[in-house]
């Protein structure tokens, strides 16, 4: 049995660049609103940082109806970053975070370099901005449908940009519809990251067999939930040998050890999305689960487990798995 | 009170026309609180997906009711609940219907499992004297589950099948444009239905209110996903930038479920 | 109502290049053995083809256990190409599938284009075989840890080896763990590929956090069944945009529903893989369905529906579902 | 009667002890072609992921019973199954015991759910006037389901507990190990329990049939998922070209489950 004293006594921080959080859960960009919409059903101190809804140069309505299909242990979301644009995000919403009791991370997209870089600054300005994370799988109008985070050279030349822009902790969020996600690890390292958030969505779509249409509004989406789980895990097993900066594990995180799972094949900090819609409790759970965990094993701290179970590969000839 | 997650228990369930589930439910504080149109977040016992938004159906003394159609993976599992199984509820959610007025004479209309919105509101405003019509329909007559509850509240029943088996033949739409004016219209049913409501309330002046559904991600406002356009000077409208025509999205699951008719840019 | 002899008049076949299917219905390759293991438990007289266990040209005892994890909706599988080798394959095992009262595709898997070249030719010689899949997803040992399907050069390089080395039908199944398919999907065509096969399995892991260490014998696996379905079911619409010859979609597909998706989006044949686990009926459950859902809307021909719901992506800016 | 998939129902679904559950289903078919030590893969109303290979832990009239533990996600959605609910079960599937011999003295060996494999058998030497001796082990007390229906059975029952709560404190090896070696030695369990049991087989030089677990695919042979190695000798191997060292991957869903300690390699 592990008492409860020893559960307390488990030193669950993590450091993100200069950015040290309490507990190491981070609730996923878009999925938590700015903490407020959740404040009644979970315990704000209770968690590591609220990364807040994607921000954008100039307000948009994003995507039409529907935006949210319900899939086989997951879901689609093609949102469209909707949001009010950092003017008004600035002169409105910035202030009420301040009293936020955790960590606030913004989430800057964009459409040009230049509208990162901007961005960035503005918010990373603020006192109520403890880190920044650049989504930089958003669309990206200059190549057709391509993204940021798809091309190691536009990932590079985002990031060294946004780095220059400010000092605070800088964390890029990658997207798992790459070929290779440790080169654009490497490629967003070497410009300047203090952090990878692994993985956002992983494209997709459904159709509705009834009225023979795609069933978003914006025809593609990005999957989330329990489904993408061991895409995910995989993602932060493999970017985790190419880096030595900290990743921020996520893709269907919603219990002890599923979390457990992301430490152990390398984050160093885990990030919960989806399953705040399952169960608006589980971050505190996970945090209670991980703390009692961890006194069972001995452990004095999360740091102890991170990348433990990540041995490397068999061999090149048995590496891809999916040659079934 | 406000909303949190109710750890509850089921006490009972029963299956009231094929596909259509009532789950009874022991929640004191969650019956106590709840307001009419308001909803829940029904969580998932497998925890694989995200939770259900249904509507309260019932509140008194410490029961709460769910009235749902099984359409798929979600519903089906709430559906295999029994009795004595444990069930968390987040709620009560989103802004009810505005019964401050409870004019004389109020006309509801419920499409399919719309029904399962306008009890509370129904029995609230014959409570305080209105008179209420409720407009019933369903595709056919096994579908039309619960009116006796209407008619023991108070109201009076009209009922409409697409297919004629039971009450007039044809939309509820038609049922309701073929009676005199009422002084409110509440509505909730599928959009094409909410849709012939909105034009007639305009055609005939009464304001509506309508209960709009969606699918939803998170259900308490943090993802955005459930949006509806609305005219930026709504008072429900996000106090966002508009569009420059005038339009702002609002989330179904904070700014309503229940919208007026005349701010709606659908 | 649709009479029974409505839906019996419905054209359910399909042409795979030169190939006649009489139902566009194709057992996953590596999921169905040889068709003898399933036989007690489905009329195979029902079904388009089986799609053969991935043949190599030296025998392979494949990856140590486990191979099998389940997850979410999905399960994990790092079998590792076990089979006896062409030699073995042609001597002692090809001659029973005479008698299958359906098609038999061979599927040829190589770590080299020579090693594809042999063994879809000595394959494609024998009259069992009325088709061959290039598995192109697997191990290219020329450069670590890729496949031939994650890179363009090297799928043209290997299709167009095969297609010299044969005139029987030629399917290339591509896998989804690449940036944008429709690359591939376009070198494969003009290669010489009569078909494509979309997709094969999602690169996935899952770790044992009792025991700290991956689950799989062989750490990396292929994720299939209902979990993968939005990603399949987006690949085969891009698929289809990008290409003129038929597609086969696979990824998911468990139910009348699913496989309209897939039809729907572009699809002209669907493969179904894990859902024979879920229970083996399925696939002729799908076949009465979409006869009678056809007979339904009056449609004579499945080729009727195929890509009716790929009505194309919103625009650049709203492309990208995973911006969220 | 060769293998098929059956449409049953369950008739009634117990809890034996936390989260060990037994299923008792109507088969009849099922229950008349069931030979000791096959399975079923057991299909999930859900249709969301992979049968679940069960044991066949009794057979009798036109009832069959499974007994197994909740580990995961599919057993979970199995023991929600209610008397009444319909269940698919494909099987009889695998080679059984060989019980041709059924030697005058056999020691049976079960480690916690390999219980569920050995009831059967045990009935049948018991039939054919063999000294059936049980050594069956749990890690404590409360999870020893089912010692009574063996008992019945006619069966010689010894208990290990790993905590000492009940019986010997130890391991289920440790008990057969300090009993006289019996003429045959069946077993399933937990795998280092079945690797103690060979060890204990090869060292007394009694013959083993061990009854080996893995996750399966597809629980028929079409996958290659499910492989133990085994010398290329045995006529259990596939017929496929070995490697240099001798050894062979044979399925155990279709080759096996159950092998001869002797031929396995692993
Ligand atoms: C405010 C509000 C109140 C509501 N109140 C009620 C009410 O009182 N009663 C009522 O009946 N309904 C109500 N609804 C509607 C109800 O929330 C939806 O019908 C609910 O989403 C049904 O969920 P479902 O997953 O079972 O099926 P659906 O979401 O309807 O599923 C439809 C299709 O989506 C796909 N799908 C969905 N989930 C999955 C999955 N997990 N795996 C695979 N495919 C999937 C399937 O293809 C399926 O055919 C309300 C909705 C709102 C917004
Ligand atoms: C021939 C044979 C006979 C057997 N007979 C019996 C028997 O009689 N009684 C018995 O109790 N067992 C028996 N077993 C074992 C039984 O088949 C396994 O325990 C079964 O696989 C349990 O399935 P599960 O998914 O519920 O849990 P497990 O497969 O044990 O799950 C373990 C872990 O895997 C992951 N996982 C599995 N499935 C999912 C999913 N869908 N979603 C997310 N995560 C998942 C989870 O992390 C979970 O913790 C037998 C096995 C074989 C091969
Ligand atoms: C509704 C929704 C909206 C999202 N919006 C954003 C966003 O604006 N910016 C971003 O970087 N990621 C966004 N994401 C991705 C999540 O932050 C997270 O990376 C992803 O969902 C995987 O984690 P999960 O399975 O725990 O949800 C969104 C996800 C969802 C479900
Ligand atoms: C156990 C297993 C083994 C497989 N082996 C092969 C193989 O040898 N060659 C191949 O091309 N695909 C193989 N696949 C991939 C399937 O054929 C199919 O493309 C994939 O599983 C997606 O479809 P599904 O979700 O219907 O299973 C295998 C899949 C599974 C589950
Ligand atoms: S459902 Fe998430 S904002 Fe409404
Ligand atoms: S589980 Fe598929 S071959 Fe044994």
């Amino acid at each position: 049995m592990v008492s409860a004293e020893d559960a307390r006594d488990v030193d669950l921080s993590v450091r993100i660049g200069g950015l040290r959080l309490r507990y190491p859960t981070m609730m996923g960009s878009g999925c938590y609103g700015s903490g407020e919409e959740f404040a009644r059903f979970a315990d704000l101190a209770r968690i590591g940082a609220i990364v807040l809804k994607s921000v954008t140069r100039l307000p948009r309505l994003g995507n039409p109806m529907p935006r949210i299909v319900h899939t086989p242990s997951g879901m689609l979301n093609a949102i469209g970053l909707q949001n009010p644009g950092i003017d008004w995000y600035l002169e409105h919403e910035i202030g009420k975070l301040a009293e936020r009791p955790c960590a606030i991370i913004g989430s800057v997209a964009g459409f040009s370099v230049g509208e990162y870089v901007e961005v960035t600054q503005r918010l990373a300005e603020r006192p109520e901005i403890d880190a920044i994370e650049l989504n930089v799988s958003c669309p990206n109008v200059a190549s057709e449908g391509e993204t940021f985070a798809c091309d190691s050279r536009a990932t590079s030349e985002v990031v060294s940009a946004a780095r220059a822009a400010t000092r605070k902790p800088l964390i890029v969020k990658l997207s798992p519809n790459v070929t290779d996600i440790t080169v654009i690890a490497r490629e967003a390292e070497s410009a300047g990251a203090d952090a990878l958030a692994v993985i956002n969505t992983v494209r997709g779509m459904a159709i509705d067999v009834e009225r023979a249409r795609p069933r978003l509004g914006n025809v593609a989406g990005g999957l989330s939930g329990p489904a993408i789980r061991p895409i995910a895990v995989l993602a932060v097993y493999e970017a985790a040998r190419a880096v030595r900066i900290p990743i921020i594990g996520q893709g269907g995180i919603a219990s002890l050890s599923d979390a457990l799972e992301f430490f152990l094949a390398g984050a160093s900090a885990i990030g919960i999305g989806t399953a705040n819609f399952t169960d608006p409790r589980v971050p505190e759970r996970i945090v209670d689960g991980l703390a009692e965990h961890l006194a069972g094993q001995g452990a004095r701290s999360i740091s102890e487990i991170v990348g433990r179970a990540n041995v490397g590969f068999a061999d090149v000839h048995q590496y891809e798995g999916d040659a079934g | 009170m406000p909303a949190r997650v109710h750890d509850t228990r089921v006490i009972a369930r029963e299956e009231r026309a094929p596909g259509v589930m009532m789950v009874t439910i022991q929640a004191p504080a969650l019956s106590a609180a709840v307001f009419p149109g308001q909803f829940v977040m029904a969580e998932l016992p497998s925890g694989c997906a995200a939770a259900v938004a249904l509507a309260i159906y019932d509140a008194y003394d410490d029961i709460v009711s769910l009235l749902f159609f099984i359409t798929g993976p979600r519903t089906r599992e709430l559906a295999a609940l029994a009795a004595g199984d444990s069930l968390a509820l987040l709620g009560p959610l989103g802004n009810g219907f505005d019964l401050r007025d409870a004019p004389a004479d109020v006309a509801i209309a419920a499409g399919g499992v719309g029904i399962a919105s306008v009890l509370l509101p129904a029995r609230e405003l014959v409570r305080r004297r209105s008179r209420v019509r409720l407009f019933y329909g369903a595709r056919s007559a096994a579908l039309l589950v619960e009116r006796e509850r209407f008619v023991q509240a108070g109201c009076e029943v009209t009922l409409a099948t697409e297919d004629g088996s039971e009450g007039l033949r044809g939309y509820v739409t038609d049922a309701l444009e073929a009676s005199a004016p009422a002084k409110l219209l509440l509505a909730c049913g599928p959009t094409p239905m909410l849709r012939a409501v909105a034009q007639i309330a305009t055609r005939t002046r009464v304001p509506a209110q309508l209960c709009l559904e969606e699918t939803f991600g998170c259900g308490v406002g943090g993802c955005w996903g459930c949006v509806v356009p609305v005219a930026a000077t709504s008072p429900r409208a996000p106090r966002f930038p508009s569009n420059e025509a005038g339009i702002s999205y609002a989330r179904i699951c904070r700014e309503g479920p229940v919208f007026m008719a005349e701010e709606l840019r659908w």
